[in-house]
């Protein structure tokens, strides 16, 4: 018998590391791995959740949470593919050309 | 008691997970702690019983999606990432938010009187129960998700073919070469 | 309130406002590729249909059952407050109708002539026809507020046609001061619409009137109806030219003369006498109001008249004739007798539309010349001319039996004897009789007798550029200022108007005019009484006394001028040179619009640029917004840089927003 | 039962399961061996031992006194990894697999299974698709072209082919309704074994089976003749061993599966004594797992080896369109059925 705060307190860990991940890392790769990590902190929320309510919809959509992130995987590895092809770099920091 | 150790195995090598994947400065280190992490949410799934979604969580994430990962990794040989200065307003103005609003979370969480406990195993994910969630409550966002996915292939395909690949000729030197010669006026900071 | 037997000739009634209309449309839309022909059809044609329209309303017009009323469409419909866009014909709207429509027409034929060789010629008649449209409008509006529609119509037909050679910059000039100093009678108007707004919850004449009937100069109604009587009386100075806003008509001869003569001397001049007619219905319950008009009347009349004396100009001596004319009307309407005011309008527009057409024709036969010191001996060249205008000038003076004759007398038989007249009235205005046919014969001899001084045309060098142009390559080829008259399309009309200056007055004689116009007056029956009170003791007797001397003054007038300008020419020189400052001051209008420049124009002028213009428009507005948009420039210069291209600063910027919106929601959270 | 008996089972399950497990891959390499020489017309391994049945231990001792050569250009930690992950998953994929039915012992009675899951399919499933990092980093870590090109292939090959062999398991799931290896057995009672409901789905599972445990005809991450040894170029003595075991361990795991799956599990004629009637289950599972290790070595030493583009054709373009009409044909004829 835990409290249910402790699995929330753990997913937003995993939130925030992924975020300062995405602030800190300038590897294209890493910085969408920090993406999949914060999406898993919300799907432990969403399990966490689930077991709160009794409601098992929470665990249904950890699914669709997976889904749309194989999904973003699929297109997100394929666009690092083609810019990498294009820049020759993985860094983020020389892929800024789009600005004013 | 055996839940809280439990909890606190897998919590610490899921957080020992993510803080390594942002020490780690090679990309494929990262991934690897970041398959541990996932691994070990399998774990924790499991604790609040919702062993289905941990199944899938390990066949989905560790076994498909962090392969893909992997495999990009070893095919455009990611070397260890540069220590660019690119920008000070993620270190000056985002980290601090990211600290401010986890330690806000933190204190609500843990300053909630009414956060119920809830034994191991509190909601058992059975696979039949989901799966008639899955296809009848939720059969429309199922079918959604399924053309998404179907987008993404052909996406993905689309994306990562080589232009030549692809019947447009025209196409496959301008694009680079023009961003190469941006790149050769110094745009980018060294 | 339209009786189902009513005459379906009427019904053309709604149609004869849209006549012109459709002609200006046409017209000013493809009148700049068609032929002057066309144009001239067109113009014509709209406008003698209306005429034709309204002499068939006329013949099937009958008093019994007068007036009608014909609702063309709902216009403002808000609560009780409703006005509708609906026309009324009663007897006084027939006679302006018959007079705008006929005048018009012939005024319409002359300008054919007058403006052929006019490069703006599809212009000219176009504004014509609109001005005919707003004119009748006017005259057959069923309530306030439609008659307002016409009322400013007409001021901008005005503005066009004064300005209509816009290239000289006095014409535009002229035309801006006239618009201007409407306005102002306009403000008044408008205020007393409001007033009958408030007080009467409508602008129908027929309910306002009914409103009014009850109310009685001793009853609390009075000081509301002054007020209202005070404003309409603003209104209708500015608009009729009367003391203080007379000084827009003499500037008004910028324009060509066919427009002098129709707006400035038959119709539009005269919307001001028929306003106050129209409303006699308030003005008669105050007796107030009712003074002022006569005063103002008969002091426009004999000021006028005075300035006249001395203008050179011909056409200005005609337009200030105008204003003292309008005075009489005037003082007629102010000492309530209406229909006489509104049978000298009648006869006026006859004889004053005449008397400008014979100047213009006077003016277009030596070429542009409208001094009269270049003028003489004119009869010989042109004897038609001649002739017509020897006619409205006798008219004018007033000498019998010619219209005018009858007119002025009813006006100053009305100003000795009504309840609201007095002896004084009359006595101003038999001085302005006699200064008037003193002018009118000075520019009479003037112009048509001795001999010609006008040299060649170099002499007229120095005349308004367009219409020098406009006559230099007609076909008349008078380039080398040889007078000539002019042709007769020009010539028919003076001669229409000429018969109808000798006859038009007849209708007047024993009271028939008056008697038509007896049930929209009121007035008419009180002023029978008056008459039956006052009028029998003095009696025939002294309605011929008053009259012989009138008649007396015309004389006088005539004798003074031959001997001035005709026997012994250099008499005026002395005299101006004896009378000196008050001949100066005479000469140039009394120094009234240089008056008005410093007191009202200059600081006007002054304020508007130094404090709206500098102050208020640079220096508040455009700073404002040139710095707004300066700010915004500068502002997005600096924020420009957030979007530096680089991911992870985006990331950062997310990031501090999230943290802000938990704070926010934590907040919440703790506080509730 | 208590918690201490029930670790101490356990723990003696594990102990003999993986006994039992590293004894069978041991002597399939040994089958393998005998088998391919005499496909060959050879003899094979004779010496050590009656038939060279001792061979085996042979093979380990000179693994374990090889010299473990560690190149100077490999990326250490996961060169070192990588073999030790393969093994692991290999090895931990067999604790779901059930190999007997309920026996009784003195006073206890426990199935003959580690542990049984209602979810035991996924999680072989899982910890197999776990397997691929193993290979994957290998082949990275050791720095070298022949060894990346191998565990890119490896890693490219058992996700495409994972699909496929996950779609063919959906087959049978929806036929038996359960996710539970046991209940799965339990299913196919009376002969209805589901090689006889689901064939499609069979053969569809042993042709992804082999991709998924890189076996010829599927064996392109260590083609000998392209690249040198696949992602093992670089290693030596018992990391190599490694890799060996662990290949023959999934070969196990993955004929215990088609058994368990298809072919009936342990069920078959039971008889005799008590003591028989708990043997004999163990028997047929050993038999019907032993004929799938003997397929493996024949169908090695008979197919030749695919070209990798066609690899990827038939994984995509030919398996995966008949597993996914496969679901669409079962599930149609179970939904008409219901």
């Amino acid at each position: 018998m835990i409290p249910l705060s402790y699995y929330l307190l753990l997913s937003g860990i995993l939130f925030a590391c992924g975020v300062l991940g995405f602030l800190i890392k300038r590897n294209i790769i890493t910085i969408f791995m920090s993406i999949e990590l914060m999406l898993n902190g919300v799907n432990l929320s969403f399990v966490a959740f689930a077991a709160q309510w009794h409601a098992l919809s929470g665990q249904v959509f950890v699914f669709f949470v997976m889904v749309v992130a194989a999904a973003e995987t699929a297109v997100g590895l394929a666009i690092i593919i083609a810019v990498y092809r294009t820049r020759e770099t993985l860094n983020v920091d020389r892929v800024n050309l789009l600005k004013l | 008691m055996l839940h809280l150790i439990l909890f606190l195995f897998f919590g610490t090598i899921c957080v020992a997970g993510a803080i390594n994947l942002l020490a780690q400065s090679h990309p494929i280190n990262s991934a690897l702690s970041l398959i541990a992490v996932m691994a070990s949410l399998a774990g924790e799934y499991l604790l609040l019983g919702a062993e289905f979604v941990a199944a899938v969580q390990v066949i989905v994430y560790a076994g498909a999606i962090m392969v893909l990962f992997v495999i990009t990794i070893m095919l455009l040989n990611a070397g260890k990432e540069e220590r660019t200065k690119g920008s000070r307003i993620a270190i000056l103005i985002g980290v601090p938010g990211v600290v401010t609003g986890g330690v806000l979370v933190a204190w609500t969480l843990l300053h909630r009187p009414d956060m119920q406990t809830i034994p191991i195993g509190a909601l058992k994910g059975d696979p039949s129960d989901i799966a008639r969630l899955l296809f009848h409550d939720f059969l429309l966002p199922f079918e959604v998700t399924s053309v998404l996915i179907l987008i993404a292939i052909m996406g993905a395909v689309v994306l990562a073919s080589r232009p030549e690949a692809i019947a447009r000729p025209h196409h496959s030197t301008a694009g680079p070469q023009e961003i190469r010669e941006l790149v050769a006026t110094g745009k980018d900071r060294r | 309130m339209t009786p189902p037997t009513l005459n379906p000739l009427l019904w053309t009634v709604p149609i004869i406002p849209l006549l012109p209309l459709g002609g200006a449309a046409i017209n000013g839309f493809f009148g700049r590729r068609s032929s002057k022909k066309a144009i001239t059809t067109v113009a014509l044609a709209f406008c003698g249909l209306a005429f034709f329209a309204a002499l068939l309303i006329a013949a099937s017009f009958s008093s019994a059952a007068a007036p009608y009323s014909f609702p063309v469409a709902h216009w403002i419909r808000a609560g009780n407050f409703q006005v509708d866009f609906s026309f009324y014909l009663d007897q006084l709207s027939l006679v302006m109708l018959l007079v705008v429509t006929g005048v018009g027409f012939l005024i319409h034929i002359y300008s054919v002539g007058y403006m052929w060789d006019d490069d703006g010629y599809y212009r000219f008649m176009s504004y014509m026809n609109l001005f005919m449209f707003f004119m009748l409008t006017l005259v057959l509006a069923k309530n306030y507020l439609v008659m307002f529609i016409g009322w400013e119509g007409v001021g901008l037909a005005s503005y066009l046609l004064i300005g209509f050679w816009f290239t000289k910059d006095s014409a535009a000039s002229a035309g801006k001061k006239a618009f201007i100093v409407n306005r102002i009678g306009d403000f008044g108007f408008l205020i007393a619409l409001f007033l009958m707004i408030k007080h009467f919850g409508s602008l129908d004449f027929t309910r306002v009137f009914t409103a009014v009937r009850p109310l009685s100069p001793e009853t609390a109604g009075a000081g509301l109806l002054t007020a209202i009587g005070l404003l309409l009386m603003v209104g209708a100075a500015g608009k009729s030219a009367q003391i203080p806003l007379y000084v827009w008509l003499p500037d008004a001869m910028e324009g060509p003369t066919p427009v002098s003569a129709l707006i400035h001397a038959a119709t539009m001049v005269t919307a001001g006498v028929y306003m106050v007619a129209r409303s006699s219905m308030i003005f008669e319950r105050a007796p107030m109001a009712m003074m002022v008009v006569a005063i103002i009347g008969t002091l426009t009349a004999l000021f006028a008249a005075t300035i006249g004396i001395a203008q050179t100009d011909i056409k200005k001596v005609l337009a200030y004739s105008t204003v003292s004319q309008l005075g009489y009307m005037f003082m007629a309407c102010g000492v309530g007798a209406f229909s006489a005011g509104i049978f000298h309008l009648m006869t006026h527009a006859f004889f004053k539309g005449l008397l400008f057409l014979a100047a213009g024709s006077v003016i277009h036969g030596i070429g542009g010349e409208q001094d009269m010191r270049k003028m003489g001996g004119l009869r010989v060249y042109m004897p038609w001319t001649f002739l017509t205008m020897s006619i409205a000038t006798f008219t004018i003076a007033g000498f019998p039996p010619l219209a005018a004759f009858f007119s002025k007398d009813e006006i100053l038989w009305k100003a000795y004897s009504s309840p609201y007249g007095s002896w004084v009235y009359w006595l101003l205005g038999v001085i302005t009789a006699f200064i008037t046919s003193f002018y009118m014969f000075r520019l009479w001899f003037l112009t048509f007798f001795g001999d010609y001084r006008g040299g060649n045309a170099n002499d007229a060098a120095h005349q308004p550029a367009i219409a020098h142009a406009a006559h230099d390559h007609s076909d008349h080829g008078h380039g080398h200022g040889e007078p000539h008259e002019s042709p007769w399309v020009m010539l028919g009309p003076l001669v229409i108007l000429a018969i109808l200056s000798v006859g038009g007055g007849w209708v007047g004689i024993g009271g028939h005019f008056e008697h038509f116009l007896a049930p929209v007056f009121q007035s008419g029956a009180t002023v029978e009484m008056a008459r039956e009170a006052t009028g029998e003791a003095a009696g025939k007797g002294t309605e011929t006394l008053l009259m012989l001397i009138s008649v007396g003054a015309a004389f006088l007038g005539l004798y003074l001028a031959y001997l001035l300008y005709q026997k012994r020419r250099d008499l005026p020189a002395k005299i101006a040179q004896s009378l000196g400052g008050l001949y100066q001051a005479v000469a140039n209008k009394y120094y009234i619009d240089e008056l008005y420049a410093v007191l009202f124009v200059k600081p006007v002028v002054d304020g508007s640029t130094t404090i709206l213009w500098h102050d208020v428009d640079q220096g508040v507005i455009d700073a404002a917004v040139n710095d707004s948009a300066d700010a915004a420039r500068h502002i997005s210069d600096n924020v420009r840089h957030m979007q530096s291209g680089n991911l992870r600063s985006y990331a950062g910027w997310v990031a501090a927003g999230g943290a802000v919106v938990i704070a926010y929601m934590v907040w919440m959270g703790v506080t509730h | 039962m208590s918690i201490t008996t029930f670790v101490i089972i356990s723990i003696i399950k594990s102990v003999v399961v993986l006994g039992v497990l590293l004894t069978a891959v041991a002597y399939s390499v040994w089958l393998e061996r005998k088998v391919s020489a005499h496909i060959q017309n050879r003899w094979g391994p004779t010496r050590v031992g009656p038939f060279g049945l001792l061979q085996p231990l042979a093979d380990g001792v000179k693994f374990i006194f090889k010299e473990d050569l560690t190149q100077p250009h490999v990326y250490k930690p996961l060169y070192i990894a990588a073999p030790i992950i393969s093994l692991v998953f290999a090895i931990t994929s067999i604790s779901v697999i059930p190999f007997g039915n309920w026996v009784d012992i003195g006073p206890w009675g426990t199935y003959l299974q580690i542990t049984d899951l209602n979810i035991g399919l996924l999680v072989v499933l899982g910890i197999t698709s776990m397997g691929v990092y193993g290979v994957a980093l290998a082949g990275w870590s050791s720095n070298n072209k022949y060894s990346l090109l191998g565990g890119l292939r490896a890693s490219a090959q058992m996700i495409s082919y994972e699909v496929s062999l996950g779609l063919s398991l959906v087959g049978v799931l929806i036929v038996t309704g359960s996710l539970s290896l046991r209940d799965i057995v339990d299913a196919q009672r009376h002969m209805h074994w589901n090689i006889f409901i689901q064939p499609v789905a069979f053969f569809i599972y042993l042709i992804s089976a082999y991709a998924e445990t890189n076996r010829t005809p599927f064996d392109l991450p260590e083609a000998e003749s392209e690249l040198v040894a696949g992602y093992h170029t670089e290693y030596s003595a018992m990391k190599f061993a490694m890799f060996f075991m662990a290949e023959y361990a999934n070969m196990v795991t993955v004929a215990c599966l088609a058994t368990l799956l298809f072919f009936g599990g342990w069920l078959g004629p039971v008889l005799g004594p008590p003591i028989l009637q708990m043997i004999l289950p163990v028997v047929w599972f050993c038999l019907k797992v032993f004929f799938f290790m003997f397929l493996y070595v024949w169908v090695r030493w008979t197919l030749p080896r695919f070209r990798y583009d066609q690899l990827m054709a038939f994984g995509w373009k030919v398996l995966l369109p008949l597993a996914v009409a496969n679901i669409v044909v079962t599930a149609l004829i179970v939904a008409w059925r219901a």
